[in-house]
């Protein structure tokens, strides 16, 4: 199992129960605004802790209430990107792609990939929402993480960089073997990248 | 006497020293008092802000008997008592909760999902403070030391009842003012030192500016 | 070197510093000069800080510190004395030798400037004097309590109140401030500026010395304190 | 002459309305230093940070000077010197820098996107500053407050040199303080008076912190 | 004309030129990212100042740099939906609704319409993605704008709440006549609701 999880957590007045266990490559996460695929990320990327349940990635436990694990997200090695992008406002786009990096070797590949390269110099607030994003992805990317949760990574992505991510993606997925959690509204992603699709609320 | 210039001195060195000395000591408590909850919160929080709302004689007073031979420090009364080491010392207490205002204030603003994006990323709890909510922070890092600074300079009451007044030890600009303004005639004198006060801390208030600046060059984004 | 530390009342200033320096003229260390309030000296050497000679404002603080068995036995002495006077402004009226109503009527006028009756000893003195002149009832509700004496001129000088109490001594440079009469020496305790060793220090006790001989004394003296 | 209930009285009273007349002058002092570029900007900036720097004994003795019947402002000297008001004048003053620093710090912290976005459904500028901006630094103004009045309680040099020290006029619990210390064994006083001082700003403090909270509920959207 | 636009303006270090005419309805603002869609929302909207050019939107002149016109934003009356949210925080929703509206009549339609009901008394801070996109567009309509201005206001809703939003948007447009200006990436979106399309970059 890539990803098995079974979690509850208390959110706005209601609880939320979110379950799905699925095999390798890309799981789709799909549900209507407000249903709880954000909440859900946040909890297997340790962010938000469940009131009970479990949550196993590629074999690891990362958190299990009744057996008291709850890893701290730096050592959960997940690859998050957010639905917004939270970029480090205080350092340049190059230095928030290499936050989580060990080393810049794969830095100039993953900036072309996602067509940032003339952006490395920039602050983040003068980037555009999908120049923003893009770099969200690339920071993720080069976290050499050892699973992706991906919220609506490619909204807001014009057709040509929204076929350049999905690409980098695929290629994440294929070659690395890393299991993927992505969040998406759009069928036609869905379709595409998905090997299986999970629905909350 | 009026050796201006080894008071200019003997004022930047108590001050650097005790706003260095303060700046790690305020940092931690307004880290602690932004993030943390905890019983006897609101205690250590008067605690810190008490030099600022007893007379500064009283924080004097109470410096002296601290570290009068017979007190809880008097093993190293001798080298404070009527030394400039004290001078700073009564210059870091009476600074100390301004400092800790300003980075508890700007702390606090810092957008903790930044962090949490930080974890996520692999850092530590420490790394992910050290790296997003310390320079996040920064301002409100340089307004404290500017403020401990400022007010370091400015410090008297509780400077002359701790350590008095001893030319070449203790007698910051403060204190050499309050001679001056002793002696009938002495206004020139006062004027003179006043000014440099203020020169001082002009210069001060535009490299603190002008740091802040350069820090503050990317937030608010996306 | 660094001659003896001397922890002396702000308001001899002046003359201790001209005396320090007669002293280093004759080939000693220059004593190092501590000036604060005497309240504030005492607690610092009752904390047991560590100087070598104490000039106090007043006798109180002086035997509050020998209380205490910090003095070296058989050093205390009288190092000056000073005189009580009423200032006004350069040109105002002189008091002559007003006492009783007359004297209060002069003085309750308008905000009468001392320092703190309750606590320094100028103020104290003043009011004792006052107090035997028959004018204090009516004056006290218009006491303004100033930090200290020089504190209490500046509002002469600066015209906030019309009258103040202070030293002989402070009256003498001040500008634009004139004394106005002086209180009769027989108004008040004499006013005493006791002097005692607290270490053990030879330096110490030869600039103590220096102050209580006839050269110290006139030192004194130039800046308007009356001798022992 | 130990009139504590009434010394409390008179403090409280000059420390709240010492507040409540700096606060509108450091909020916009704030606010004119945080969001507008002028030439003379650090000239300003250092004119509000001095009495932060000069002894308190200058800045009471500027201020008596100021006040004085043949100063600028002589003409109403009559309505301040020796009276409450004045004290109040002397507190105001000296709180000023804090005050305007917190609250710079935080309308610095404002996202300006907000105050657009405010303006784009047809807030003016000035709407927009007191329906966006200004809640938004509140923590910062309440801070600001908050270090005022503290620092208003504990105003000694200044308000000594300026109104000297008139039992039920001008004799707030600083001033009690002092002439207590200045006394041979009235130490058993100064504790006394200290430990309300402490107790009041405790209170204030534990007052502060609670709207604080209730103030920053929101903060940090997406 | 709608939207008469040409304005030019110095960003990140190149010259943006956007120049565009149309008539009624809804206009579709199309082009990769970081061509310039926000920008030029931005421009209309007031918020940032073209080096040259003018904006008319309806006949009204908003700008125009030869004549010396620059309305203040708030003059402007644009209904503008942010590419980010941009909800006050300290406002709750329902404040945050109200705050460029007259009155509260139309509250309870909008809120209906928008399926945001139940959220009026939540903080912006509590809210899922989606469910602050809806405030933000909901903001903008209780306004009482002349003319909306749209930055992909449909991105990270699902199907359901996007046809919800999308018949909002298109009853605005075909009951009030306003002039829209709408950007996406979605080729369906475009579609759908525009009545033309212009390309920027
Ligand atoms: N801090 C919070 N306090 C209270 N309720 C919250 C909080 N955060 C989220 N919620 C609520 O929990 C529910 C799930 O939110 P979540 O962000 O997981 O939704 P989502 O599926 O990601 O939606 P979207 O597609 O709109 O992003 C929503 O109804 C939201 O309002
Ligand atoms: N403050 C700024 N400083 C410098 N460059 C900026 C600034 N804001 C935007 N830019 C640049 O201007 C260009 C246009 O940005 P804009 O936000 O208008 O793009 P956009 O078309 O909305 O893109 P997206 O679809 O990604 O949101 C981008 O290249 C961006 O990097
Ligand atoms: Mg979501
Ligand atoms: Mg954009």
């Amino acid at each position: 199992m890539s990803f098995d999880v079974d979690v509850t957590v208390r959110r706005g007045g209601r609880d939320l129960h979110v379950a799905f266990a699925a095999g390798g490559g890309v799981t789709i996460l799909f549900g209507p605004s407000g249903a709880g695929k954000t909440s859900t990320l946040d909890m297997i990327a340790g962010l938000l802790r469940p009131a009970a349940g479990h949550v196993r990635v590629a074999e690891r436990t990362l958190f299990d209430h009744a057996a008291g694990i709850d890893l701290p997200p730096e050592r959960r090695r997940a690859g998050y990107v957010f639905q917004d992008a939270r970029l480090f406002p205080h350092r340049r786009v190059r230095a928030n792609l290499l936050y989580g990096a060990r080393s810049d070797a794969r830095l100039a590949e993953v900036a072309a990939t996602l067509d940032i390269a003339p952006l490395l110099g920039r602050w983040p607030r003068s980037l555009s929402g999908g120049e923003a994003r893009r770099v969200a992805i690339g920071r993720a990317l080069l976290a050499d993480p050892d699973f992706l949760l991906l919220d609506e990574p490619l909204s807001s992505l014009d057709a040509d960089r929204r076929e350049e991510a999905t690409r980098a993606i695929e290629r994440v997925r294929d070659a690395a073997g890393l299991p993927i959690l992505l969040v998406t509204h759009d069928a036609a992603e869905a379709d595409r990248l998905g090997d299986r699709v999970v629905r909350v609320g | 006497m009026e050796d201006v210039a080894g008071i200019v001195r003997l004022s930047l060195l108590v001050g650097l020293v005790a706003t260095a000395a303060a700046l790690p000591v305020a940092f931690a408590l307004a880290w602690v008092l932004a993030r943390w909850r905890f019983p006897g919160k609101v205690l250590l929080d008067g605690l810190v802000h008490l030099p600022l709302v007893v007379p500064p004689v009283v924080t004097g007073w109470l410096l002296l008997i601290a570290f009068a031979p017979e007190g809880p420090l008097g093993s190293i009364g001798d080298r404070v008592l009527f030394r400039w080491t004290g001078a700073a010392i009564a210059a870091a207490v009476m600074a100390l909760p301004l400092m800790v205002r300003a980075m508890r204030l700007s702390i606090e603003g810092v957008d903790r999902r930044l962090e949490q994006a930080a974890r996520t990323l692999g850092a530590s709890r420490w790394r992910a403070y050290a790296t997003v909510t310390l320079p996040l922070a920064l301002p409100g890092v340089l307004a404290g030391a500017m403020l401990g600074f400022a007010r370091s300079l400015g410090e008297f009451g509780a400077t002359i009842t701790f350590v008095s007044n001893v030319p070449g030890e203790t007698q910051t600009l403060p204190l050499a003012i309050y001679a001056a303004l002793q002696r009938p005639g002495g206004e020139a004198l006062v004027w003179r030192l006043a000014a440099v006060s203020v020169a001082l801390s002009l210069a001060a208030l535009v490299a603190s500016e002008a740091l802040a600046r350069r820090a503050g060059r990317g937030v608010h984004v996306l | 070197r660094r001659g003896p530390l001397v922890l002396a009342a702000a308001s001899m200033q002046e003359a201790l510093t001209d005396a320090a320096d007669a002293w280093r003229a004759q080939g000693h260390a220059r004593p190092v000069l501590s000036y604060a309030a005497s309240s504030a000296l005492a607690r610092q050497v009752m904390a047991g800080a560590r100087a070598d000679l104490f000039v106090s404002a007043d006798a109180e603080w002086m035997d509050a510190v020998a209380a205490k068995g910090l003095i070296v036995a058989g050093t205390r002495a009288t190092l000056a004395r000073n005189r009580l006077v009423v200032v006004g402004r350069v040109g105002g009226p002189r008091l002559g030798t007003l006492r009783g109503a007359a004297l209060a009527r002069v003085l309750a006028a308008g905000p009468l400037a001392m320092a703190d009756p309750d606590s320094v000893p100028a103020g104290r003195y003043g009011r004792a004097a006052l107090t035997r002149l028959g004018a204090w009832e009516a004056v006290a509700p218009r006491v303004v309590r100033a930090e200290n004496v020089r504190a209490a001129l500046a509002l002469v000088e600066r015209g906030a109140a019309p009258y103040g109490v202070v030293y002989a001594t402070d009256a003498r440079a001040a500008r634009g401030v004139a004394i106005a009469g002086y209180f009769p020496a027989t108004s008040h305790v004499p006013i005493v500026y006791p002097v005692a060793r607290l270490s053990a220090s030879d330096e110490a006790e030869g600039f103590r010395r220096f102050l209580l001989s006839t050269r110290g004394q006139a030192i004194l003296a130039r800046r308007g304190f009356a001798r022992r």
